[in-house]
């Protein structure tokens, strides 16, 4: 079977290109996939007759149950035969139905083989969960064949309809396949039969699997998105919508019944939904004048019908049921033929509008008439066979098979009524409509028809021997029945049922041509409304929780994040009470002075008008934060912080001088307000927190071991430098790629392309004045800017300035600093070149590439980490080196000083490149709109 | 202090090794030892400063004098206290609004290090403070406080004529401290 | 030595009080960063008192740091404050 | 073997400084990177094929011995993630070459996009492999560091909207998941997550729920969970293509990835996990509404995005091996899928002009071989079997079945309307903007950034994705082995801490 | 008294007087009218504050290691603390900032509105 | 451990004025909330880990030294939040030079939905023949 699949999807495959070679007759040649699946079915008839079931099993998800597992028995052999033959027929019909110019037809053989390939997985499938992916590739397929023609706007909508609605009931078909499989250990229905639950969870499952069935069957109350997808073309109707998948979930039904039958839930929900579907049907099909929509009626109406039947649950039903499964592929196929013929050769489908049909088409009439002879049940064909192997089956029941009973009889009648409706829409003569002429309905054409009509008239004769090979289905039922299909059984109560059918009937016909009253009964709500409804209810609740939740507004978000923060940090609080009591007020009182000045200064930040006033403050709290640092014995952070606070106080100062010097928005008092209380909720509740895990530390820390093995291994006495570059240096090789990001995101910030700042040709700087120069380029600044003290000054420290940082790069091993603040010290001495001399000057101080220094520092500090790798070590591993030389005397060295370099490049490159972008290039901008503005005098620039 | 002068082969060498010095010097005073190691060290790393970040050479005409930097520090410290006290007088002395004067004064010198310095000397001494500079006539315009009238601004101004003067006996050439002494200062005199 | 210590953290907290005030007060940026400047020497005093205090020169780097590279928030400020184009 | 752990971090970092180095030379920058994403991607198979085979390979970086150093940890997951957002990485550096996205600004002084993506890179392998919490942080700022960059590159003035967005949001976090290592640590005194293991267990409970919640927080945030989740979508779609199809593959993963190697390693018996069911629940929900109510591909796709983090988290919260297991499955597959669809919707872009459903129309005639690249990773995405979004929600809906609680249950339903609404979001897409007729056919033509004919390289790398994507259906079976054997050895720690520590356990 | 304790005294005085110092600023920071007046104010922890808690702290170190480190600590403080407050004081006086009631004289507003001193030709040294 | 209490209210301050900061429309105030939740963030690690003298081996004993862990920590810290805030502040020069401000604005896609909301309308229906060309 994997084998058949197989051809099905690679023929699918290969099918655009097939017909893009072959035209249409590529449809034929396609046509042979799926009579392969019809051969190699009739190739197991006599296993099928001894009762025997074909397997093969291959591995697949195995932890998820899943496993490639088919298993034909009589059911799904009867299903390969319909598919395939019938997908077989509608392939050829294609050939002749679509013209060559038709867009999209490789595509469309494609799918439809595709399709084909799938309906045969899902009928084939031993697995449940193989078979759902069986039975969602149909829907799938289908919702590409429905859309076949997009353009159209019903088509489009008719499409996503039906993917939907079966999609919805697949997915509870899906749970209800999980809830059994999980219970049973296993997902082959061959074992799931054997380990079955019970009570509640099992009617829960069944209703689930029903909901998947009944959707994909187009029954009451999904039965709507069938007659929409009539939009598809009619070939795809023919085998979508009459032989294959509306008869997955008949199949579904058919196959869980043996076993499911007797579920609390089984019954009640069959037997109604089936009914209502069946007689809603059949009398919305006598509404029709679209010819095709009759017929789509007319599927749902015998839809309902099988349902009934076949989930009856009990041996005759199901027997009369296989029997009326065939018997319907076949007819409602080579009905929906015709109606792709008449509609192909006379351009309508409308009834008012076909009148002559009869005469002038007569070998279609016949084959129409012997279809919907089956359809209507007259003897002899397949359709009265099991129409009447029905009538008997519920005859025997109980009340509520009586009830049935009366249900299917109403509805055979009303199917009679539409029937006649159908013949004498499509070929009679009327008198108010001028006749159509066909001509010339090629023999190829009418075949697929002819031999599904005549399939049904062998089938009713033959009824006999089919007994045999459907009775294998039917046998799974334990009951006694005893029924034996056959075309003529004697005058038995059946009979007169079925004559009193045709006659009814034919009376409910001949009263609807008469009168119009009756098109005012209908549904007060029927499914298609509760779709749309449906759609109409979710898109408003879509739009009002996105409109609730998603706000727009980043305060908003910030605000939920730290709403949640103090929900479920304070219930953490709230729940550990009592808190516990150890505390020290301070390790130092000198700590309260940091700690009043920070408090301040924090608090007046938040209140500041001016943006330069509240960085002044916030930047009072990092130094405070830094003498906190001081007493707390963490001298390497105090330097370090220093530092940052006054790289970052230039920093603001470059952005700021741009920007208005006061906030643009004075806030609300009331938006204050929250913000003060979350400010406040979240500063408590970290608080708490904070107080609350260091209190209950029993723990030492693992830094308490790092003493001795920092001098021994990482040969340094300065702990902390001794952390970063070495026993930490993996986090410190992170932060430096951190910041050189950081940087060079800065750079892509400032310098982006923009048409409003393309840059002129830089103009060459001003020729040095001769004499004593104190910088490479102060005389290129504006002579206002310009103030000789600083630039003496500046050119009497920057070495020195430069010097320092190499000392505290070295000396950091051992001593507070290291590379972060070396780099940082000299990356402040080009922050003064440039204060003093401006852009040119820090041209001149650093004339390279930022990146370069960035890369460059990057490639050291990693290159120290994948020598030590090649030298044998791990990554990052440092050795000690010493040495005793002449003069020099004991020389200790640590490799991870080299770390430390490439530290201090990417410190230095990154300042270079803040520099360069806040700098340099904030005051190009400034300059070229100052150029600008001095073209334009009567702009006025504030 | 030149800005004509031919930089020769020698001045450069002169320049490079003074600046060497002076970095040298720092370098061991942050270390703090002094070593064979951290002198070549030193010498190392003040020349792959130097190499790495150029700036234009500072030729330094004057020589340094001892007793005139010895002079010089004196009278800054004597300075530095004394206003410094006054200064915390004038602050705690509450309801008195302390008035105050800018000055312009030229140098009589015209020089950038001369300029700074005098500048710096003068500023570090609290009460009195650079607000501008004019490079070209070589002029300190000063912010004095606490300098009640027109004498007390004249006598401010003599002093930093003095400062200067000190500075410049201190660390400048001859030709400098020629400029010292009988020359008027340059520019518009002071108005009436 | 322990008076000492107490006087000057007295001291020194009632003068950085004094100069907090002036920072949040103002009433121009160049006031805030004057009063900055002050608070800075402060802090250098500071801790500087406190390596006397405690006879630890581990902090002392701090201080160079400080003294060479503390003056430059004053100048960019000072630099790129408004008007400050002659 | 292990000198292999730190190799993918080591070697996209490597490439970023050499592409720093190399800004004037961007054939050889391109170069650069190609190679150190191919050799990361193959270091992590080996790392895979390592690790299936034994148990977790361990690196004491520095030789300094856990817990006083760093260690690297490449366990199964760790591996498997490691793989998967290699061949991500890679296939959208691909995309981005052929979308002819060189540095081509000369004007910026500093190469950005290739050192950017690799740092990238780095940020997100590190993460992966972090034994140790405050590296996890390192790894996360690394990453968010470099997305940071990447999605506000070319600085307009909606990416600089809505970049800050997301850059502020994600600030946020960063400082909540830091302030939630200062708290561990002040409580635990270590950072080592194996060590962590057994000292957070003698905290007092509630405690430990604090600790917890502060890192779910943190996290939380960066997986996109509701109600943290609202910054995404609007802040990913404007950024260039391949820059939001890797943030949303792969970014919002790294969360997930943090929340499963701490929900299970740090937290196993927490009471958090119904918090997170609940989480999960809203988060599929609100998110797959959201994506309902737009109408714009790359909007509806992060809503999308948002929701289908809630299937993760529902593995997750269930806390047993089969949901575990899911869970990393559905990681696996939405990461490959997820950054598929967003290459496509950078195609449909530039065929169509924009990616406003009201303004697309007639692509699958226009470019069917564009409709190929969507409509299968959106099949996949909105879990048609047989695709490995199915496969992902079916182990997912086993585990809840099999677990059977109240909560577990309205997952389970949760799920499938989740699943549902998506089809339904994406049919809507396909409906409109390939199958609809458009209204002004030539419109497509006058946009500038629009071809008729799409770069190849640019449809490769989305195809190798689509096959990648739809193979994981082939290899399921190895695949769920793998993630079961993950999952397995993440609920029992146990061999995740003797690998760190070796015998004794501290 | 042992050297020792002379040095403490000696170290004490300095700190204190520093300490001092550094309150008078603050006092003046906040109580003199204008901005120049105030910036006179702050000079004083800047240098001589300074200078005085360097030496009380050499006197309590009393090893050349650190000696060293404070006294470049001074000459670093000498050499730019004045650089800040001139930029500052012009940036001050450019601004506008200066009460013009409280100044004796401006020579430089007579020198502003007047173009400035006359350039001077400086004669080449050497 | 014993907590410092001194630490723990500052830690609360700075986190609360931080949020309060952050949680403003203007992103020069956003940026100074976050450098303020920095500083906070730094406390609260170093309150967790030992109070003592410098880490430097000779110059404290070693059960007196404050933990150097929790320093490493924090000087990591402060180094990505320089990162952090100088990439801000580009963003917010980029914000004023593209919008004259740096006000973070909503975003328009999600208000026009809110809109919606607000009016109880529903879904746009995109498939709406009015919006679709003419088939081929
Ligand atoms: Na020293
Ligand atoms: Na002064």
């Amino acid at each position: 079977m994997l084998v058949l699949l197989t051809v099905h999807l690679i023929a699918a495959m290969l099918a655009p290109p097939l017909v893009r070679w072959l035209g249409l007759r590529a449809f034929s040649v396609l046509a042979l996939v799926p009579a392969a699946g019809l051969g190699w079915a009739l190739t197991h008839t006599a296993a099928m007759r001894e009762g025997r079931a074909v397997a093969e099993v291959y591995p697949w998800a195995g932890r998820l149950g899943l496993e490639l597992a088919f298993r034909m028995t009589t059911l799904s052999w009867l299903m390969v035969l319909l598919v395939g033959g019938v997908g077989a027929l509608a392939l050829v019909y294609c050939g002749r139905y679509f013209t060559a110019a038709e867009p999209g037809s490789g595509r469309f053989a494609g799918v439809f083989v595709g399709f084909a390939g799938a309906m045969l997985g899902l009928i084939v499938s031993d697995n449940l969960i193989v078979l759902y992916v069986f039975w969602e590739l149909t829907t799938v397929f289908s919702y590409l064949l429905i859309g076949h023609d997009p353009s159209s706007r019903a088509a489009r909508r008719a499409a996503l309809q039906a993917l939907i609605v079966t999609t919805l009931g697949g997915l509870a078909m899906l749970v209800g396949v999980i809830m059994l499989g999980e219970h049973a250990g296993t997902y082959r229905w061959s074992q799931v039969v054997g380990a079955l639950p019970d009570g509640g969870y099992l009617a829960v499952a069944v209703i689930l699997l029903l909901l998947g069935a009944l959707s994909k069957s187009a029954i009451f109350p999904f039965s709507f998105w069938l007659p929409a997808a009539m939009a598809a073309p009619t070939p795809v109707s023919a085998y979508l919508h009459a032989a294959a998948m509306v008869k997955a979930g008949v199949f579904l039904v058919a196959l869980l019944g043996p076993a499911l039958a007797d579920a609390a839930s089984w019954r009640p929900t069959v037997l109604i939904a089936g009914t209502v579907t069946l007689l809603f049907g059949g009398w919305t099909a006598l509404r029709q004048h679209d010819l095709k929509l009759l017929l789509a009626y007319g599927t749902v109406s015998q839809l309902g019908l099988l349902v009934v039947v076949l989930g009856a649950g009990f041996r005759d039903a199901a027997l009369a049921g296989a029997m009326m499964l065939l018997a319907h592929a076949m007819f409602k196929a080579a009905l929906f033929f015709v109606v792709g013929i008449i509609d192909h050769t006379t351009g309508t489908r409308d009834l008012r509008e076909l009148s002559g049909l009869r005469r002038s088409a007569p070998a279609l009439w016949v084959v129409t008439v012997l279809a919907a002879a089956s359809m209507a049940g007259v003897p002899p064909l397949a359709g009265f066979v099991g129409k009447e192997a029905i009538f008997e089956a519920f005859l025997h029941g109980g009340r509520w098979e009586q009830l049935v009973l009366a249900g299917v009889v109403s509805g055979s009648a009303l199917t009679v009524a539409y029937t006649l409706r159908f013949l004498w829409g499509a070929f009679s003569d009327k008198p108010a409509v001028a006749p159509r002429t066909v001509h010339r309905v090629s023999w190829a054409f009418l075949a697929p028809a002819a031999l599904l009509a005549a399939g049904g008239l062998v089938a009713g004769l033959g009824a006999a021997p089919l007994d045999g090979l459907l009775a294998g289905y039917a046998g799974l039922y334990s009951d006694e029945g005893g029924y034996h299909l056959a075309v003529w059984h004697g005058l038995t109560p059946a009979l007169a049922l079925s004559a009193l059918v045709l006659a009814a009937g034919a009376a409910v016909f001949g009263l609807t041509l008469r009168t119009r009253w009756w098109r005012r009964l209908r549904l007060p709500m029927d499914g298609a409304t509760g779709y749309e409804r449906s759609a109409d209810g979710l898109g408003r609740l879509a739009v009002e929780v996105t409109g609730a939740t998603q706000r727009g507004s980043l305060p908003v978000y910030l605000g939920t994040i730290l709403l949640v923060l103090v929900v479920l940090g304070g219930g953490a609080l709230v729940a550990g009470r009592p808190w516990p009591g150890r505390f020290h007020l301070w390790d130092n009182p000198l700590q309260l002075v940091p700690a009043a000045v920070l408090v301040v200064a924090a608090v007046f930040a938040t209140r500041a008008r001016r943006r330069l006033a509240a960085v002044v403050l916030v930047g009072v709290t990092g130094y405070a934060t830094a003498v906190l640092f001081v007493l707390h014995g963490a001298p390497d952070l105090a330097l370090t912080q220093f530092l940052v606070e006054t790289c970052t106080m230039v920093m603001f100062v470059l952005v700021l001088r741009r920007l208005p010097g006061h906030f643009s928005v004075r806030p609300l008092v009331a938006s204050r307000r929250i913000r003060v209380a979350i400010g406040i909720a979240v500063g408590a509740v970290v608080s708490g927190l904070a107080y609350v895990a260091t209190a209950g530390r029993q723990a030492t820390a693992i830094s308490t071991a790092f003493g001795e093995p920092a001098v021994s291994y990482g040969g340094g006495r300065n702990i902390v430098n001794v952390t970063l570059v070495d026993i930490r240096a993996w986090d410190t090789m992170g932060e430096i790629s951190v910041l050189l990001v950081a940087a060079i995101g800065v750079a892509s910030m400032v310098f982006g392309g923009s048409p409003r700042l393309l840059r002129p040709r830089r103009p060459p700087p001003p020729t040095p004045p001769r004499g004593q120069v104190w910088l490479m380029a102060g005389h290129t600044l504006d002579a206002g800017l310009r103030s000789p003290i600083l630039e003496v000054v500046t050119r009497l420290v920057f070495h020195t300035i430069v010097l320092f940082s190499v000392y505290l790069l070295f000396a950091g091993h051992n001593a507070p600093g290291g590379g972060f603040a070396g780099g940082l010290v000299v990356g402040l001495a080009l922050v003064l070149r440039y204060l003093a001399g401006g852009r040119h000057e820090l041209d001149a101080a650093a004339p390279v590439d930022a990146g370069a220094v960035l890369g460059t520092g990057l490639f050291i500090a990693l290159g120290t980490g994948l020598t030590a790798m090649f030298l044998g070590g791990e990554v990052l591993q440092s050795a000690l080196l010493d040495w005793h030389l002449p003069v020099l005397g004991h020389v200790h060295f640590v490799t991870s000083t080299f770390f430390d370099v490439g530290v201090y490049l990417v410190v230095i490159g990154v300042i270079l490149n803040i520099l360069r972008s806040l700098g340099a290039e904030i005051d190009r901008h400034e300059q070229a709109e100052r150029v600008a503005a001095e073209a334009r005098p009567e702009e006025e620039l504030v | 202090m030149s800005r004509t002068a031919p930089a020769t082969a020698r001045t450069r060498w002169r320049d490079r090794i003074v600046t060497t010095a002076v970095l040298v010097t720092g370098w061991m005073l942050l270390w703090g030892v002094f070593s064979w190691a951290n002198l070549i060290s030193g010498i190392l790393v003040s020349a792959v400063v130097l190499a790495v970040f150029p700036l234009p050479p500072v030729t330094f005409a004057g020589r340094p004098r001892p007793l005139g930097l010895l002079r010089l520090a004196g009278r800054f410290l004597t300075d530095l206290v004394a206003a410094s006290g006054q200064l915390a007088v004038l602050a705690f002395r509450f309801g008195h609004q302390p008035r105050s004067a800018i000055i312009r004064v030229p140098l009589r010198v015209p020089s950038d290090l001369v300029l700074t310095l005098t500048g710096e000397a003068v500023s570090l001494v609290p009460g009195s403070l650079i607000v501008d500079t004019d490079q070209a006539s070589t002029t300190l315009y000063i912010h004095v406080i606490g300098v009640s009238d027109r004498a007390a601004v004249e006598k401010f101004r003599r002093s930093v004529y003095e400062t200067e003067a000190r500075i410049v006996r201190a660390i400048g050439s001859d030709a400098e401290i020629s400029m010292l002494d009988g020359r008027a200062p340059a520019g518009r005199e002071h108005h009436p | 030595m322990i008076i000492v210590g107490i006087t000057v953290s007295a001291l020194l907290f009632a003068a950085v009080s004094l100069v907090l005030v002036r920072i949040v007060r103002g009433p121009t940026t160049l006031d805030r960063i004057v009063a900055v400047d002050v608070l800075l020497a402060i802090v250098v005093c500071a801790i500087a008192a406190e390596a006397a205090y405690t006879r630890d020169a581990t902090s002392l780097p701090i201080l160079v740091v400080l003294s060479i590279l503390g003056f430059i928030g004053s100048v960019s400020v000072a630099r790129f404050s408004p008007r400050s184009r002659r | 073997m292990t000198w292999l752990v730190p190799l993918p971090v080591v070697i996209p970092l490597v490439g970023a400084a050499v592409t720093l180095l190399l800004r004037r030379h961007p054939n050889l920058q391109r170069s650069v990177s190609l190679l150190a994403l191919s050799a990361t991607l193959a270091v992590a198979v080996a790392l895979l094929a390592l690790t299936a085979g034994g148990g977790p390979l361990v690196v004491d970086v520095g030789g300094w011995a856990a817990p006083l150093g760093i260690v690297l940890v490449a366990d199964r997951l760790a591996a498997l993630m490691l793989v998967v957002s290699a061949a991500v990485t890679l296939c959208v550096l691909v995309y981005s070459i052929g979308q002819g996205l060189a540095d081509g600004d000369d004007a910026t002084p500093v190469s950005v996009y290739h050192p950017a993506y690799l740092i990238l890179t780095a940020g997100v392998t590190n993460a992966f492999l972090a034994g140790d919490l405050f590296n996890l942080y390192v790894g996360f700022e690394i990453l968010l560091a470099a997305s940071y960059v990447l999605i506000t590159i070319g600085a307009t003035e909606s990416r600089i909207r809505d970049g800050t967005t997301y850059v502020v949001v994600s600030l946020l976090s960063s400082l909540i998941f830091l302030t939630a290592i200062g708290l561990i640590y002040a409580a635990t005194g270590t950072l080592n997550l194996a060590q962590l293991a057994g000292r957070l267990d003698a905290l007092p409970e509630s405690l430990q729920l604090g600790l917890q919640s502060m890192l779910l927080l943190a996290f939380g945030i960066k997986a996109a969970v509701f109600p943290l989740s609202a910054w995404l979508p609007d802040s990913y779609p404007t950024a260039i293509a391949p820059v939001t199809a890797v943030f949303a593959g792969l970014l919002t993963k790294v969360g997930v990835y943090a929340i499963i190697r701490t929900q299970t390693l740090l937290f196993p018996d927490g009471p958090a996990s119904g918090i997170v069911l609940v989480a999960a629940l809203l988060t599929m929900i609100v998110g797959i509404l959201g994506a309902v109510a737009q109408s714009d591909i790359k909007r509806l796709l992060s809503f999308t995005l948002v929701s289908h983090i809630g299937y993760m988290l529902f593995g997750i919260g269930l806390a047993t091996d089969a949901g575990l297991s899911g869970a990393i499955f559905y990681v696996v597959h939405h990461i490959i899928i997820q950054t598929t669809l967003f290459l496509a919707a950078g195609l449909i872009e530039r065929r169509g002009g924009t990616t406003t459903l009201d303004r697309l129309g007639g692509l699958a005639r226009l470019a069917p071989v564009l409709g190929v690249l969507f409509f299968l990773p959106a099949l996949n995405l909105a879990g048609i079997p047989p695709f490995s979004g199915f496969l992902g929600k079916l182990g997912l809906l086993q585990a809840g079945v099999a677990a059977d609680g109240v909560l577990a249950w309205l997952l389970v339903g949760g799920s499938v309307v989740t699943s549902l609404l998506t089809l339904y979001a994406i049919g809507r897409v396909w409906n409109l903007a390939f199958w609809r007729t458009p209204r002004e056919p030539e419109a497509a033509a006058a946009s500038p950034v629009t071809g008729r004919v799409l770069p190849r390289l640019m449809v490769g790398a989305t195809l190798a994705l689509v096959v990648l994507g739809t193979g994981l259906t082939v290899v399921s079976g190895p695949l769920f082995d793998v993630t079961s054997r993950a999952a397995a050895e993440l609920r029992d720690r146990e061999p995740y801490v003797r690998a760190v520590f070796g015998e004794e356990t501290p | 008294m042992t050297g020792q304790t002379v040095a403490d005294i000696l170290a004490g005085t300095c700190l204190i007087s520093g300490a001092l110092l550094s309150l008078a600023a603050g006092v003046g920071l906040l109580r003199f009218p204008d901005l120049l007046s105030r910036m006179h104010a702050a000079t004083k922890p800047q240098v001589l504050g300074l200078l005085l808690i360097l030496a009380g702290t050499a006197l309590r170190l009393q090893n050349t290691i650190d000696i060293t480190t404070l006294v470049l600590i001074g000459v670093f403080q000498l050499v730019t603390a004045p650089v800040a407050a001139h930029m500052i004081g012009r940036a001050v006086y450019r601004s506008g900032q200066v009460r013009a009631d409280l100044l004796v004289v401006d020579e430089l507003a007579d020198d502003r509105t007047n173009g400035g001193p006359e350039p001077r030709h400086r004669s080449p040294e050497r | 451990m014993s907590p410092n209490l001194v630490l723990v209210i500052v830690v609360g301050v700075l986190f609360a004025a931080g949020v309060t900061l952050l949680l403003e429309r203007n992103l020069t105030r956003v940026i100074l909330g976050i450098t303020l939740l920095g500083n906070g963030v730094n406390l609260l690690i170093l309150l967790g880990g030992a109070y003592g003298g410098p880490p430097i081996v000779g110059r404290t004993p070693e059960d007196e030294m404050s933990d150097p862990l929790t320093q490493a920590m924090i000087l990591t810290a402060i180094v990505i939040t320089l990162g952090m805030t100088a990439f801000l502040l580009a963003m917010a020069y980029r914000s004023w030079l593209l919008t004259g401000h740096d006000d973070v604005q909503d975003d328009v896609e999600d208000r026009r939905i809110m809109q919606r909301a607000e009016r109880d309308q529903g879904l746009e229906d995109e498939d709406d023949p009015t919006t679709e060309g003419t088939p081929r």
